[in-house]
């Protein structure tokens, strides 16, 4: 009991002090000004879409001269529900978030709801609920479905019968769940076509994917097909495929058709230069805008659909020229 | 300890960690005629180098009931200094040259900690492990970074060391070597020799087995504690640079995780957690090299991806659990022996 | 040997001098240094010191307590479990696989939420058996054995639910995680309960015993084998618990529950006070421990810090209580 | 003042928090001569030893070597002047060979390189090992010796480093009579080139006849000091103690009576034991004498638990222990004072009232979860110190680490009196513990006796054994040899059945 009561001393003793100057921060948004404040709560920076997300959002929000406050879970279920509790106590007026995954975000949005803050999820959509948010998703399922039907296609202009590889992200990770499946229901249509005939676990780690790329081209050298749940697993797939001496431009004799997913800098470059088929393109740029204006739409009155979707779009050399400008990977290269 | 059977079983004990290792390599084999191929067998020695040379310098640190859990954010602050430089245009042997100095600064720091300010080696290493990897964020602007061609050429490089007549594989009529296996071989060799052959190396079982000892025999402990922690943190540069030259590419994860690979290495080939008990070949070698085979054998039979980390603890844990058998068989075994001539202290 | 000379340097030291010392320097540091991280930094965080904040700390910090409570137990026999995260995890899927309302076993079932809280007490004392076992009968490093387990349950959680996370759980069992009130007063309960059992009972005295010294404790009829896999089990059960407060708290059984909390378990223990090679801790240290984590995570999220700067002064706090540490135990023996 | 001294103590003092220590110390020791050094645990010996080699500075008085004035800071500073320790607890070690232990520090080097010089190595190990008797391949992990063989290997490191002057402390608690017979041929040799010798030990009749002079300390003051010839056992005693122990041995109460407590049948471990029986009766005091190695610890430990046992019945006032725990059979009443107090008797870092209460638990815990009666322990422990007459603050909030060896091995006791054992076994319960303490000690055994317990008393100390048992058992090779009662002591025959070949301590 001593120890509860030594606690419950401290966090007495501690709000005499805090409280005053926390008050004068929270009038943070001052008479003057109607600026807004938004709190943008991500999952990871784990990845290039995810940075170029978060600056996506800076520039769109201080364009609207909104102030942007930022936290990152580090992959931290729990410790995201913390943080947007936070955004709570400092009476953000809107909430994006990244949730860890699907449903964990359950209790947030409701905490969102019961403070009466708008909140967006980006780019995960959240379990269907009586909890009230917006959702801006790409839907990992059918895009990649998309591009591997993509690739599939061209698969089939070469005549020949296709040995398969799928390097998986994380198996803990409902977006890299959704991209397999989106795979495992491409090829199945094309089941005559390609078969698959390794499965490699990268969890989302570069050196399993560049090991289990290699390993899988030494148990099947005749692999001539491989999609890769993120783009950004490319460099090692790219290492992995020099080593075995298989990394060829489209066209050329032993060219290994390739795609991916996320349509990051990488896979910009290797479009270009014409080593990779086809990549999923999220359009972050469409997400961003879209969730900022569904917060101010909220706050507004006016009515906002509980789901907003990114088409998204599949990039392959075909339309490589117009759709460069809204490949978010693109503009990060420039 | 009835009977006789300990006396029986112990020399089947006593080896039963390479017929571990062996009836993987048979397993897998049988499974998949892939897998026993010379080019795949390299391929398992390219892939297991750099983590085998990181728990070789682990293996330093666990002789002297250290340990050290920042290896793997040493390799990501090293790998992500080099690849800015690199990509700002710095030569890659100059880049690699920092990633060294980096690697053994970590271990400075570790060292000061540990030696100068009496901080316990899991506390300490446990902040630099956070210390380095938020350092590493810093610098990638936690991104993943591509780095140039250059690097990548160290990992696919061979080199033909000695010219041969029937030998499969070397088509210029030398066998050749990939560039990491060359260079997994010559630390561990180094490694070999500094643990068996110097004062140094001997220095450090003195220490592990007591440091209080030690220091009454004139040993200096603070020298050879520092010392250790400087060659793991080199030993986990090292290792960065060859995953470096495997991936070409510096992610955010990249390292992670990497020192309970090592321990796990280190610990394989029969490396004490309590100090004083180990050796790098073959033990830690091995070690890695058992680990990395699995992983690679599950690839090529294309196994269920849920599986992994089923199968590799279990394998690890049989390992682990074979040597702990055969040392209880031992003590027992030695226990008897002391009897006759001396009074039977308690085993 | 200064054995002697040392002997009569303490006896003839006045006792008060060295309780005061003792009681200044070690018992209640890691709670003074939270104090003045919290009166510090509240005057400079937005929020930090406000009720909400207050209840939010309270609320991640219940569960993370009592999965530390169990290390503690563990580490006072000098030994350490690396399991724990995997135990959560496995735990929380068990459980959400019993309770959940689409494909539960028990879905809708008046019993649900006993049946599915005794399966994840289950599991995680399973678990803990597993480990003990192969600590006592095989004398296994516990680091590798805890270390081996964690990879192969985590494992398995995501293998039992291929990949997805379990949700629908009853409303009666998220309120064990979400009602803050609830989850304080379990883990109270716990507290008090595991403070006791150390401090007054005869199996906190065993335990104690075996982490000083195994063989006297062996010669003095201590069951060692069984003190050091009760140890372990419990472990195991307060994973377990934690586990449940975590999934009740969102709502859903995720298999890769806690994957990133070990260091911190661990570090918040150790900080505490708690020794490694086995003998020395409290459950009062760990709580000030896990404290002075939380605190400083809480406040590095509130000051809206990017992820590197949190991630380098958390590694800097750890070193920073660390050398404290370090130079206190200097103090004492000086003082001796 | 002696000009051809080695090593001069001239007026040394030391006091610790302002409490005296040493007092004008003030000795010298010749070289190829040996200074017997003793006094009970406290009397600052080993603080003097410890200023001696450079763990401490003293605060007055100053050290001679070799005529020179002598203020070694370190160790190390300490051995390169010449001097060298033999401790009690082996400085060794264990997962090291014999060679490397020997050269450490200072390893033959192959030419220029860092490298070892293995055959060198080999060579001046094998040389070394030869010139203390210790005939073994200097290959050998150190973990296989045995006590004995270790102390030799120590020997010889101080040989290695070119010793003048080396301090044996207890050398020979740990060692079978073959190995101390050997040890003191040894140390004649090592007269025999002019190397000085000081001899610490508890077992004066071992410090009368290796010295050439002795020097007695009490309470951090020379209280005797003179050729060895001057003394004898008693005037030795009398001289540390500060009191006359004439008659050293407490006189019995009660006779044991004719009841058994513990009786023996038949017992056998293959390569351990074999065939031993005995009865032992309430009130009895039964000695079990032999070499180190005869199986005496082995059948105390099987007698307890701690070893398994294949055949034969072990049977405590009737019920048989067959398969059962320590911890059953000390709650049947059996106890068991291991002979190594620090490995295996005692938490170090636990209080002394954690580690007296430790057995008796059980005892004092209510069941459902066993929660302890703390009030009831704090009195007992109390009445435990007190019967024990412990030297320690009150409360015993002390650790145990800092006791004396005397005091500690008290604590063990009181441990085991707490759990009311009716059969106690005591293996070499006075070992390393000084004269006062081992007459408290005795007292303690004799009083249990008289309150009608049964006592196994395993000891190397014939006198010992003489002045405290009703029986006495001789064990050669785990077998029961020779057993005697009181009225037929004698020591020819326990030795000579003790070893074929005849020799004495």
């Amino acid at each position: 009991m001593k120890n509860w009561f030594t606690l419950l001393c401290l966090a007495a003793v501690a709000l005499a002090p805090g409280c005053r100057p926390s008050r004068q921060d929270q009038s943070g948004p001052p008479p003057s000004g109607q600026q807004l404040t938004v709190g943008v709560a991500f999952e990871t920076l784990q990845t290039e879409f995810w940075v170029a997300a978060l600056a996506a959002f800076k520039d769109e929000l201080g364009q609207r001269n909104i102030k942007m406050l930022e936290a990152i879970a580090d992959g931290d279920a729990n410790r995201q529900i913390e943080q947007v509790k936070n955004f709570i106590t400092r009476k953000v007026d809107g909430i994006v978030l990244v949730p860890k995954d699907a449903k964990a975000c359950l209790p947030i949005i409701k905490a969102a709801n019961a403070a009466n803050i708008p909140i967006v999820l980006f780019n995960r959509p959240p379990e269907k609920s009586d909890a009230r948010s917006v959702a801006v998703v790409a839907d990992n399922f059918s895009l990649t479905r998309e591009t591997v039907a993509y690739l599939v296609s061209a698969a089939r202009k070469t005549g020949a019968k296709h040995k398969a590889l799928i390097v998986i992200g994380d198996l803990g990770d409902v977006n890299a769940i959704g991209r397999r499946d989106g795979f495992d229901a491409a090829v199945q249509e094309a089941g005559d076509l390609i078969e698959v005939v390794a499965r490699v676990p990268s969890e989302w780690n570069q050196e399993k994917a560049q090991a289990g790329v290699v390993n899988a081209l030494q148990a099947n050298p005749d692999i001539s097909f491989l999609f890769t749940s993120s783009d950004f697993l490319f460099p090692s797939i790219v290492s992995a495929l020099k080593t075995a001496g298989k990394y060829k431009k489209t066209g050329e004799p032993g060219h290994v058709i390739l795609g991916g997913f996320d349509g990051d800098a990488t896979a910009y470059q290797m479009l270009v230069e014409g080593y990779l088929d086809a990549t999923g393109v999220q359009d972050v740029y469409f997400e961003v805008a879209a969730s900022v204006q569904a917060i101010l739409d909220a706050r507004a009155g006016k009515p906002v659909a509980d789901t907003i979707r990114d088409p998204g779009f599949v990039i392959h050399q075909g339309n490589l020229k117009e759709k460069a400008r809204r490949m978010w990977g693109a503009q990060v290269k420039k | 300890m009835k009977g006789h059977w300990p006396n029986a079983l112990l020399p089947a004990l006593n080896h039963a960690s390479l017929m571990l290792f062996v009836s993987v390599l048979l397993g897998f084999g049988l499974l998949s005629p892939r897998f026993l191929t010379p080019d795949n067998l390299l391929n398992i020695l390219i892939q297991a180098s750099s983590t085998a040379i990181v728990a070789i310098g682990m293996t330093f640190v666990l002789l002297t009931a250290g340990v050290d859990l920042s290896v793997g954010a040493i390799m990501f602050v090293s790998a992500a200094a080099a690849g800015k430089m690199t990509l700002a245009g710095v030569a890659l042997p100059w880049a690699l040259v920092v990633m060294m100095l980096i690697g053994l600064g970590c271990g400075a720091v570790n060292a000061l900690l540990i030696t100068r300010l009496g901080v316990m080696a899991f506390i300490a290493t446990l902040g630099t492990l956070y210390l380095g990897r938020g350092l590493g964020l810093f610098i990638t602007e936690t991104r993943a970074m591509n780095l140039p061609e250059a690097f990548l050429w160290i990992g696919v490089a061979r080199v033909p060391i000695l010219p041969l007549r029937a030998l499969a594989g070397g088509s210029t009529g030398w066998l050749e070597v990939p560039l990491p296996v060359l260079i997994l071989a010559a630390v561990a060799l180094l490694a070999h020799v500094i643990l068996t052959r110097t004062p140094f190396g001997r220095q450090i079982y003195a220490v592990g087995n007591d440091l209080e000892v030690a220091r009454k025999a004139g040993i200096n402990p603070r020298r050879i504690l520092a010392s250790v922690y400087f060659i793991s943190g080199a030993c986990a540069a090292l290792g960065g640079i060859l995953s470096l030259a495997q991936l070409g590419a510096v992610s955010p994860t990249f390292g992670n995780q990497r020192e309970f690979a090592a321990i796990a290495a280190a610990v394989l080939g029969g490396t004490s957690l309590f100090g004083g008990r180990g050796q790098v070949w073959p033990g830690t070698v091995l070690g890695a090299i058992l680990i990395q085979s699995v992983e690679n054998g599950l690839v090529i039979v294309n196994a269920d991806p849920y599986l992994y980390p089923l199968v590799t603890s279990a394998i690890i844990f049989l390992a682990v659990l074979i040597d702990s058998l055969r040392s209880g068989l031992l003590e027992r075994l030695r226990r008897r022996k002391i009897r006759v001539e001396e009074n039977g202290s308690p085993a | 040997m200064p054995t002697s000379s040392r002997l009569i340097r303490v006896d003839h030291e006045p006792r008060t001098t060295n309780r005061f010392v003792r009681w200044l320097l070690s018992e209640y540091l890691v709670l003074w240094l939270s104090a003045l991280y919290f009166l510090v930094l509240a005057p400079f965080t937005a929020g930090f010191a406000s009720p909400e904040n207050l209840t939010n700390i309270l609320a991640t910090l219940l569960p993370l307590f009592v999965v530390a409570t169990g290390q503690t137990v563990v580490l006072i026999t000098g030994g350490i479990d690396l399991s724990i995260s995997s135990i959560m995890a496995l735990a929380s899927v068990g459980g959400a696989m019993v309770m959940n309302g689409d494909n539960g076993w028990l879905a809708n079932h008046p019993l649900a939420v006993p049946a599915g809280v005794a399966v994840m007490l289950l599991l995680g004392a399973l678990v803990g058996l597993l480990n003990g076992a192969a600590v006592t009968l095989f004398r296994m490093p516990p680091f590798i054995v805890t270390l081996t387990s964690m990879m192969f349950f985590s494992g398995l959680a995501i293998w039992l639910t291929k990949s997805k996370t379990i949700y629908h759980l009853p409303a009666a069992f998220n309120a064990l995680g979400g009602r803050i009130a609830i989850a304080f007063g379990i883990t109270a309960i716990l507290g008090v309960v595991t403070h006791v059992m150390l401090g007054r009972s005869l199996f906190g005295r065993w335990l104690y015993a075996v982490g000083q010294n195994p063989k006297a404790a062996r010669s003095s009829g201590v069951p060692v084998g069984g003190v050091v896999v009760a140890a372990y089990v419990a472990s195991g059960l307060l994973a377990a618990l934690a586990s449940a407060l975590y999934t009740g708290q969102a709502e859903t059984g995720s298999p890769v529950l806690g994957q990133r909390l070990l260091l911190d378990i661990i570090g918040a223990t150790v900080i505490g006070g708690t020794s490694l090679f086995g003998g020395r801790g409290k459950v009062l240290w760990t709580l000030f421990g896990v404290l002075f984590i939380k605190l400083i995570d809480n406040s590095l999220n509130l000051l809206n810090l990017s992820l590197f700067a949190i991630t380098m002064v958390k590694g800097g706090v750890i070193l920073l209580a660390a050398l404290i540490d370090a130079v206190r135990t200097r103090v004492l023996t000086g003082r001796r | 003042m002696n000009a051809a001294a080695l090593l001069q103590f001239d007026g040394i003092g030391k006091s610790f928090a302002g409490v005296p220590v040493l007092r004008e110390v003030t000795f010298s020791v010749l070289p190829g001569r040996t200074v017997g050094l003793v006094g009970e645990n406290g009397a600052g010996k080993s603080t003097l030893m410890n200023i001696l080699g450079g763990n401490l500075q003293p605060d007055t008085g100053r050290l001679l070597f070799d005529g020179r004035p002598y203020a070694p800071r370190s160790p190390t500073e300490a051995a390169r002047q010449g001097i060298a320790f033999i401790h009690q607890e082996l400085n060794l070690f264990t997962n090291l060979s014999l060679a490397e232990n020997l050269f450490i520090t200072a390893f033959p080097r192959a030419g220029g390189l860092p490298l070892i010089a293995r055959k060198a190595l080999r060579a001046q190990a094998s040389a070394l090992l030869a010139e203390v008797g210790l005939d073994l391949p200097p290959d050998t992990l150190v973990e296989r010796l045995s006590a004995g063989e270790r102390q030799l290997v120590e020997i010889a490191k101080a040989l290695s480093l070119e010793a003048r002057l080396i301090i044996f402390d207890e050398p020979t608690t740990s060692l079978s009579a073959r190995e101390t017979k050997a040890l003191f041929a040894l140390i004649g040799r090592l007269r025999a080139r002019g190397i000085a010798l000081i001899y610490i030990s508890h077992i004066l009749d071992d410090v009368l006849r290796l010295s050439d002079q002795i020097v007695v300390l009490r309470d951090g003051e020379l209280v005797g000091h003179g050729p060895c010839a001057q003394f004898d056992r008693a005037s030795l005693i009398a001289l540390m103690v500060g009191r006359n122990l004439s008659q050293g041995y407490p006189v019995r109460g009660s006779t044991p009576s004719a009841e058994p407590v513990l009786e023996v049948e038949a017992l056998s471990q293959p390569g351990v034991i074999r065939e031993i029986s005995f009865t032992l009766h309430r009130g009895e005091v039964l000695g079990a004498s032999g070499l180190m190695g005869a199986g005496r610890s082995e059948l105390a430990r099987i007698l307890f638990g701690l070893d398994p046992c294949q055949r034969g019945s072990i049977r405590l006032n009737g019920r048989s222990l067959a398969r059962q725990s320590c911890g059953k059979r000390i709650r049947q009443g059996l106890a068991f004072l291991t002979e190594n107090r620090r490995e295996e008797g005692l938490c170090l870092e636990a209080s002394i009232a954690d580690n007296i209460a430790l057995v008796s638990l059980r005892r004092y815990s209510q069941p459902p979860v066993g929660l302890l009666k703390l009030e009831a322990i704090r009195d007992a422990v109390a009445r435990m110190g007190n019967a024990v007459r412990l030297a320690a603050r009150a409360g015993g909030e002390q650790p145990v680490k800092t006791l004396s060896g005397g005091n500690q091995q008290k604590v063990v006791l009181a441990k085991w009196l707490l759990a009311r054992p009716d059969v106690l076994i005591l293996d070499e319960p006075t070992r390393g513990i000084d004269v006062g303490a081992k007459f408290e000690v005795y007292q303690l055994i004799r009083e249990l006796a008289d309150q009608g317990a049964g006592i196994l008393l395993i000891s190397s100390e014939l006198e010992e054994l003489i002045g405290l048992c009703d029986r006495i058992l001789v064990l050669r090779h785990g077998e029961i040899k020779d057993c005697l009662r009181r009225d037929q002591f004698d020591r020819e025959r326990i030795l000579r059945s003790a070893l074929q070949e005849t020799t004495d301590r």
